[in-house]
């Protein structure tokens, strides 16, 4: 009973670290078709930007809960300019090329970001847990839970509806719709393509760098978290079904539990479970668990 | 005046200074080489090292990142060994990596020093020639652990562990659990988790590590994960619960301080850093490294300093009035070799002389609030001969076979 | 029909060849290497001609090198040319077995599942103790038809073997492109009703290209495990396929021989970065694919095409 | 209707075919026969079902419920590759091209294709620029007058190029059987004539069976043996194209004439 | 209403349109008539902005091509592209009222009703999703798009292409009408016979070059 519990909300905190990874990837590439993987490098700049963020709070001994929106907001600015500048410094130039192509630029893009965060923060690692030791934690039978982890559950579910009902129910993401079917029949129905694309972009960037903000205090923030992360978030969102919002949170809860019932059940094949997912999923479904329609052809 | 016109001699240093394994061990490992070889540059080693250089011929050190695959690696090895031409090679954190560098060392006749990873198969797979390797290998860490353990915990019934999934994870417990079956016959081992290298999120490990009824949890994590596992089981008072050993902690200390939780036994892989006694070589290691980088030298720091100190007596050895030695004197020079250095006595003992032992020790976590520093408190001091297989024994069956002969 | 391409590969290969012994050893041995991974490459070229992009391709090329690897260490056999042919036919079995999945998909999925299927042999081999999991294991020595080299000599036969072989696997992988077969690639590409409804089967031509491109990364690994001497699960890591997915971009898939070319220059370049900024490489590396894409968007074949063009412009 | 014209079989036999999509009926009861050699036109009100039935024969869609027989085969369900190599070829209302190809480099490859040695070893050892395939391709472009395209990519064809392009690789294969959806849609009116009469006469000559949906009264009346009109996924009138076309169900629903006799202007 | 003047477009570094000039005028339905590969599509998208173009393209007062490709249908311009390019998983209804969306139009419904009830047959399959439609079906979907947004000119390439002529006929009537509600409409066409009767004046166009010509 207490490990079906201890699975239970393993997995849910597992999968809302994968979702909170995911989601910025997931809507890069629904929108705008790329595979982009500089979002391990947003995630860590994240992460750097919000240890720095911990580091300057910690010495002005501001309150945690202050703290912890600073260490956010301040992520989210790095993701902000990132996004910027590689969109309109970088991308730009190589929309409308080969999609692999274009996955190659964001690789490249990914290893020289990997060395710029060497000359500004060097090689060592940083610490940022006290947002972590603030939230303190509870008790449950045998089982003693963070409340950080509980907040990441409810970050995971705040991003999931404001997404899901900014890409169903709003103008704007019904406008998204058209750009992703199409970028010239978007243009010539009064859509401003090239904003949206930047403004898709820099979104993506700013959710993957608050996922590694958030995950900050977490971890020790040091050099190679990025990697780590994309083939992660990449799976997650190949299982949802690449560019779907729902997929990725479907993908991230299957992903979990599997996950936390392997760590619980069977530890020896906890290093197979997300790939082992995630070919299962595949073979029964080719493209995912929410594919995007296809028009007829003939 | 003859020396003075000589060339250099090379050496190459290989360590990571990329990659998630630099900040632990490479950086710290490529700073005690260059502070090393500077001092052996001006002289100014304490004796017996104080001769300029090696043997009086002034070093030159050329630095290569370890990172990449293993063909990197070697394809790097062999730049080193033949576009470079360097004298002699010291490093290698990995064990993979040295695992395969070492037959290319010998098939090109390339006198090499491993100084930091740890794998016994280096020496016990094959008999190598001019591969050498002073920091003694992992055996020594698990048993060392388990040791320590025994003495500190006398009821102890269950025990569990967490290590990443590789081979270095592997095989550190399968050596700690193999020693416990020999210390501790009636304890068992209750949850054996490991998670994937560089996982970052340990949440279902620390819920499983919480309901089990161990009292004691031992991990070889290291840095990046050492530190995330710390910060998520403090959140949720794993250490409350259990005794953590970490057989890599002392690497980690000086980053984690107070977040390191007291009574955590912690281990150096060797007598290295707070846990190396308190002699002049030491003290003079100690005080180098800490007057350039601020901080004090952790354990790779240590390996590497080692190694060269026993490169430079094998060299010094070999020389034979002015004339560079060859490779094979400084080979037949370096075979068997005995010296004290920062981190104790070594003595090339195992791997037909090319494989050193050392003593090891252990010891319990402690954070002084009033100093404000880290601290190891509790060290107990393991002889070589107590925690290394005899010469010519696979450290796997010492182990499994109850560690016969072992003199504590 | 020879033409000047044929004419030019045939003279490279002989230049190549003829040059070796007047090398330094680095050179022959980074050379080796990087021609052994030129055959996984070759394979990707080939996928990358129907707009498929494996990021599992190191699957294939551990495969081939583990099976090389084992048969050594469990027999003793080493007899080079027989250890290669295994090497590629096992790999080739194992991609005609998850041919029949893998060719049912297209895009980023058919990218995704090749890594995951790489990722589960790497799961499982890094489970294998008994193997040395992470830290892998060496390989003995091989020979040559009973000749058994050593030293400089050995590099030496290697670096002609591995030339060999692909000089047999140019030769044959071009005259595919230049089948029916081999055509269809860009069609598939653009449009695979219409392929379907021209009477060809796309799922089984794309199938062949798996096990083509799954063959040449076999033959690719064996070659490394028996240069490189050791073995280890990292070749079979995603990051072992987004490298030779990084060569595939620079080289280009205009034409077979780019694929030895962008092996060799990127071997050479990461090699350099690392000799002179040991600290910073991967943002040289980073930056050369990007110049490559900004600048010479078809790869480094494309620049041997500009120099024809210039040249037919001249009178 | 006038069955076989010499007796013999009938090259093509669809009985009580029906597609639904969900609630959509896009075709029920189509039972028709075709006899080798006849040219028949299919008209029909958008959306009546006309490329459904085409998507039938050829397996691009699999019926609901009926048969499909050619040359007393039963082809019905089978994949369209299959029924490509029984000889039934077909174009498409919305061309279907490799787009990143050239205009003589689409036609080698389906002329390749058509004429390979067949099974896996024959696409693996046939080169595909044969000289046969080559002069084949050569001969369908200038047939089909786009030779001031042939160096073109296909990308960057104009609309009606494009489906002169889709409808010669369907033909260059020279299949029995013929299918062509909206043919001249799309081609301008100069062209579409002559167009037409050149492709027809090409395939009388070769003695190909083409059954061909079309808007255009005028083609049809010209071209046609016979006609079929589909109206809301049936066939409400088949016959020569005089009676189909005079049929006043046929005028008011899909051709629009509303005196009999003449089409419109 | 539309006046264009010496318009040149080229796709990289093929001139395809050359000093191209045409006005139409308010409420009037005017062709754009020519061959295959003459260019009718090429010179509509470049009105549209999808092509860079230079020269002069006037929409009342209006620089056409000193605006922004998406601020275009802002003003009135309703466009039907000759692939018709619905979004497929929209109903047939968004597909409708998808310029209005980006504009923000008012009075859409009342619009809408209109559409409806020229076009009774798509309002028949209104809540079915596009990416099922016929292609002849499709074509009227694209039309009815156009109209939603096109308050001022209509550009319509290659409208009646593929309906049945009974459908095609009525439709023209329709356009013909769009007088009373002075809209423009410029429809290119390379079957002449489907619009001739229809139309107040018509320009022909070949190789890039147009010229005016009295019906
Ligand atoms: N991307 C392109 N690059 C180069 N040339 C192009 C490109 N797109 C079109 N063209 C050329 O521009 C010319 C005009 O094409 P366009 O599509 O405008 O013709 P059209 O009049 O619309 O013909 P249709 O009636 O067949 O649709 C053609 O000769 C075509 O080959
Ligand atoms: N895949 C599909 N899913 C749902 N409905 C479909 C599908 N294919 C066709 N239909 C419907 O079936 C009916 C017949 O379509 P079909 O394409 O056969 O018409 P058509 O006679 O070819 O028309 P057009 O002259 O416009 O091309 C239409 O109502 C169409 O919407
Ligand atoms: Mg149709
Ligand atoms: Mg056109």
């Amino acid at each position: 009973m207490l490990t079906a519990f201890a699975i239970l909300t393993d997995g849910l905190v597992y999968a809302a670290y994968l979702f909170i990874v995911a989601i910025g990837l997931t809507l890069i590439f629904g929108v705008m078709k790329i595979l982009n993987v500089t979002h391990g490098s947003f995630y860590a700049f994240g992460a750097y930007g919000a240890a720095t963020a911990v580091g300057i709070y910690a010495n002005a001994d501001w309150p945690a809960a202050l703290g912890f929106l600073f260490m956010i907001t301040l992520a989210m600015l790095v993701g902000l300019i990132m996004g910027i500048i590689l969109e309109r410094g970088l991308l730009r130039l190589v929309y409308g090329k080969d999609e692999v192509v274009i996955v190659l630029v964001t690789y490249a893009t990914f290893l020289i970001l990997e060395d710029v965060i060497v000359l500004i923060w060097g090689a060592q690692s940083y610490a940022a847990y006290q947002p972590m030791v603030a939230a303190g934690s509870i008790e449950i039978g045998d089982l003693v839970l963070s409340n950080y982890d509980i907040l990441l559950v409810a970050i995971a579910v705040v991003l999931a509806a404001l997404a899901y009902w900014a890409l169903k129910y709003t103008r704007q993401g019904r406008l998204l719709t058209t750009v992703i079917f199409d970028r010239e029949t978007a243009a010539a129905f009064g859509i401003n393509v090239t904003l949206v694309y930047t403004a898709t972009f820099v979104i993506g960037a700013m959710l993957g760098a608050l996922g590694g903000a958030v995950m900050a205090p977490k971890i020790s923030v040091t050099l190679g978290i990025g990697v780590e992360v994309i083939v992660l978030a990449f799976a997650v969102v190949a299982i949802g079904g690449m560019g779907s919002i729902e997929g990725a949170l479907i993908g991230a809860l299957i992903v979990g539990i599997c996950r936390a019932a392997a760590v619980h059940l069977a530890p020896q094949i906890e290093l197979f479970v997300i790939y082992g997912v995630m070919a299962l999923v595949l073979v029964a479904r080719p493209y995912g668990l929410f594919v995007r329609a296809q028009p007829r052809k003939i | 005046p003859a020396h003075a016109q000589q060339a250099p001699i090379k050496i190459g240093i290989v360590s990571f200074l990329t990659g998630p394994a630099a900040s632990p061990f490479g950086i710290p490992g490529r700073n005690g080489a260059e502070i090393v070889l500077e001092a052996f540059n001006a002289g100014k080693a304490p004796a017996p090292f104080d001769k300029v250089g090696f043997g009086g011929t002034k070093l030159e050190a050329k630095y290569v990142d370890e990172a990449g695959s293993v063909q990197n690696v070697v394809t790097e090895f062999r730049n080193l060994v033949q576009r470079d031409q360097v004298d002699a090679v010291v490093g290698y954190i990995s064990s993979g990596s040295c695992l395969a560098v070492a037959p290319v060392a010998d098939e090109l006749k390339a006198l090499t020093v491993f100084y930091d990873c740890g794998t016994p198969r280096i020496f016990e797979e094959k008999a190598r020639s001019y591969v050498f390797r002073v920091s003694p290998h992992a055996t020594m860490d698990g048993v060392g652990a388990a040791r320590y353990l025994v003495a500190k915990k006398k009821n102890l019934t269950s025990f569990s562990g967490i290590n990443q999934n590789y081979a270095w994870g592997q095989d550190s417990w399968r050596d700690f659990a193999g020693a416990m079956k020999v210390l501790a016959p009636k304890a068992t081992a209750d949850k054996v988790l490991f998670p994937k290298l560089f996982a970052g999120e340990y949440g279902a490990e620390i819920s499983t590590l919480l309901t089990s009824k161990s009292q004691a949890v031992h991990t070889s994590f290291w840095n990046g994960d050492l530190e995330s596992f710390t910060y998520q089981q403090s959140a949720r008072g794993l250490d409350k619960r259990m005794t953590i050993i970490m057989t890599t902690g002392e690497a980690g200390m000086w980053r984690m301080r107070d977040k390191l939780p007291d009574g955590t036994i912690i281990g150096g892989r060797g007598a290295n850093g707070p846990l190396a006694r308190d002699t002049d070589i030491n003290k003079w290691f100690h005080q180098i490294y800490m007057d350039r980088y601020n901080t004090p030298p952790t354990y790779p720091a240590y390996q590497m300093a080692q190694s060269l100190l026993g490169l430079k007596l094998a060299y010094e050895k070999a020389k034979k009035g002015d004339a560079k030695p060859t490779t094979d004197e400084i080979a037949a020079a370096f075979k068997g070799i005995e010296f004290t250095g920062p981190a104790g006595h070594v003595k090339m003992a195992l791997g037909n002389g090319h494989q050193g032992i050392t003593e090891t020790a252990y010891g319990t976590y402690k954070f002084n609030k009033q100093k404000n520093m880290p601290e190891i408190v509790d060290i107990m001091r393991f002889p070589a001969e107590c925690v290394n297989p005899p010469a010519g024994i696979d450290a796997d069956k010492w182990i499994a076979d109850g560690m016969k002969g072992a003199k504590c | 029909m020879i033409t000047r391409e044929k004419l030019a590969g045939g003279l490279a290969f002989l230049f190549a060849a003829a040059a070796a012994p007047l090398a330094p050893e680095w050179v022959v041995s980074l050379a080796t290497i990087a021609f052994a991974n030129a055959l996984v490459v070759l394979g990707l070229v080939v996928l990358w001609r129907t707009g498929l992009v494996s990021f599992g391709q190191a699957l294939y090329y551990c495969i081939g090198a583990y099976t090389v690897a084992l048969i050594v260490r469990w027999s003793g056999f080493t007899d080079a040319f027989a250890l290669v042919a295994l090497g590629g036919v096992g790999a080739g079995i194992v991609a005609a077995l998850v041919g029949f999945l893998l060719a049912r998909y297209r895009e980023i999925f058919f990218a995704m599942l090749s890594l995951a299927l790489s990722m589960i042999l790497y799961g499982v081999l890094v489970k294998t103790e008994t193997l040395g999991s992470t830290d892998g294991f060496s390989v003995s020595t091989p020979s040559f038809l009973g000749y058994r080299p050593h030293g400089e000599a050995l590099g030496l036969s290697l670096y002609w073997f591995t030339l060999a072989i692909d000089a047999v696997a140019a030769v044959l992988v071009g005259a595919y492109f230049r089948s029916v077969a081999g055509s269809l690639a860009t069609p598939i590409r653009d449009n695979e009703i219409r392929v379907e409804f021209l009477g060809v089967s796309v799922t089984r031509i794309i199938h062949t290209k798996v096990v083509i491109a799954g063959v040449l990364g076999g033959l690719g690994g064996a070659l490394a495990a028996l240069t490189i001497g050791h073995v280890d699960p990292a070749m079979s890591y995603w990051t072992t396929s987004g490298g030779f997915v990084f060569v595939t971009i620079l080289a280009g898939a205009g034409s077979v021989a780019a694929a030895f070319v962008g092996s060799l220059v990127f071997e050479m370049v990461r090699s350099f970065a690392v000799d002179i900024m040991p600290g910073l490489w991967q943002m040289v590396l980073g930056s050369v694919l990007l110049l490559t894409i900004l600048f010479l968007p078809d790869g480094l074949g494309s620049l041997v095409a500009r120099l024809r063009k210039r040249e037919e412009a001249k009178p | 209707m006038k069955e076989a014209v010499n007796g013999d079989k009938p090259i093509l036999a669809v009985r009580d075919l029906e597609k639904t999509f969900g609630s959509v009926v896009a075709a029920r009861d189509i039972t028709v026969s075709v006899p080798a050699e006849q040219t028949v036109g299919v008209i029909g009100a958008n959306g009546a079902g006309k490329t459904t039935f085409v998507n039938m024969i050829t397996g691009h869609l699999t019926p609901s419920k009926g048969t499909i027989l050619f040359e007393d085969k039963d082809i019905t369900g089978m994949p369209s590759r299959e029924i490509t190599q029984l000889g039934i070829s077909r174009s498409f209302q919305v061309a279907q091209i490799f787009p990143t190809l050239s205009v003589f480099d689409n036609m080698v490859i389906a002329a390749a294709v058509a004429r390979r040695a067949g099974g896996l070893l024959g696409n693996v050892t046939t080169p595909v620029h044969s000289p046969d395939a080559i002069a084949e391709a050569d001969a369908t472009i200038d047939l089909f007058q786009i030779d001031r395209y042939r160096n073109t990519t296909a990308s960057q064809l104009p609309q009606g190029v494009r489906k002169l392009l889709d409808i010669g690789m369907a033909v260059v294969g020279w299949p029995r059987l013929l299918l062509l959806d909206e043919p001249t849609s799309g081609i301008s009116i100069e062209e579409k004539f002559d167009l037409m009469n050149v492709v027809m006469s090409a395939l009388k000559t070769r003695k190909i069976t083409v059954l061909f949906v079309e808007h255009d009264m005028e083609i049809v009346a010209r071209f046609a043996d016979r006609v079929l009109a589909f109206y809301d996924g049936t066939v409400i009138a088949d016959g020569t194209a005089h009676e189909t076309l005079d049929n006043p169900r046929v005028q008011e629903l899909i051709s629009g004439v509303r005196k009999p006799g003449g089409a419109h202007a | 209403m539309l006046k264009v003047q010496g318009l040149n477009v080229s796709i990289g570094p093929i001139p395809i349109i050359r000093e191209a000039s045409l006005a139409v005028n308010e409420g009037e339905m005017c062709g754009l008539i020519g061959r295959n590969g003459a260019g009718k599509t090429t010179l509509i998208r470049a009105l549209m902005g999808a092509l860079p173009a230079s020269g002069k393209a006037e929409l009342g007062h209006l620089d056409l091509l000193a605006l922004p490709a998406h601020r275009r249908a802002g003003h009135g311009v309703g466009y039907m592209p000759e692939d018709r390019r619905l979004v497929p998983e929209f109903t047939v209804e968004e597909n409708i009222r998808l310029p209005t969306w980006a504009t923000q139009a008012d009075g859409v419904d009342a619009r809408l009703e209109w559409i409806f009830s020229i076009m009774p047959e798509v309002a028949r399959f209104a809540r079915r999703r596009a990416l099922e439609l016929s292609g002849g079906q499709q074509k009227m979907v694209a039309l009815a798009r156009a109209l939603m947004a096109g308050t001022r000119i209509l550009l319509l390439d290659e409208p009646f292409e593929g309906l049945a002529p009974a459908l095609a006929r009525r439709l023209g009537e329709v356009l013909a009408n769009l007088k009373s509600e002075g809209v423009s409409v410029l429809i290119a066409e390379s079957n002449e016979a489907h619009v001739l009767d229809l139309l107040a004046r018509a320009y022909f166009i070949e190789r890039g070059s147009v010229t005016d010509k009295k019906l």
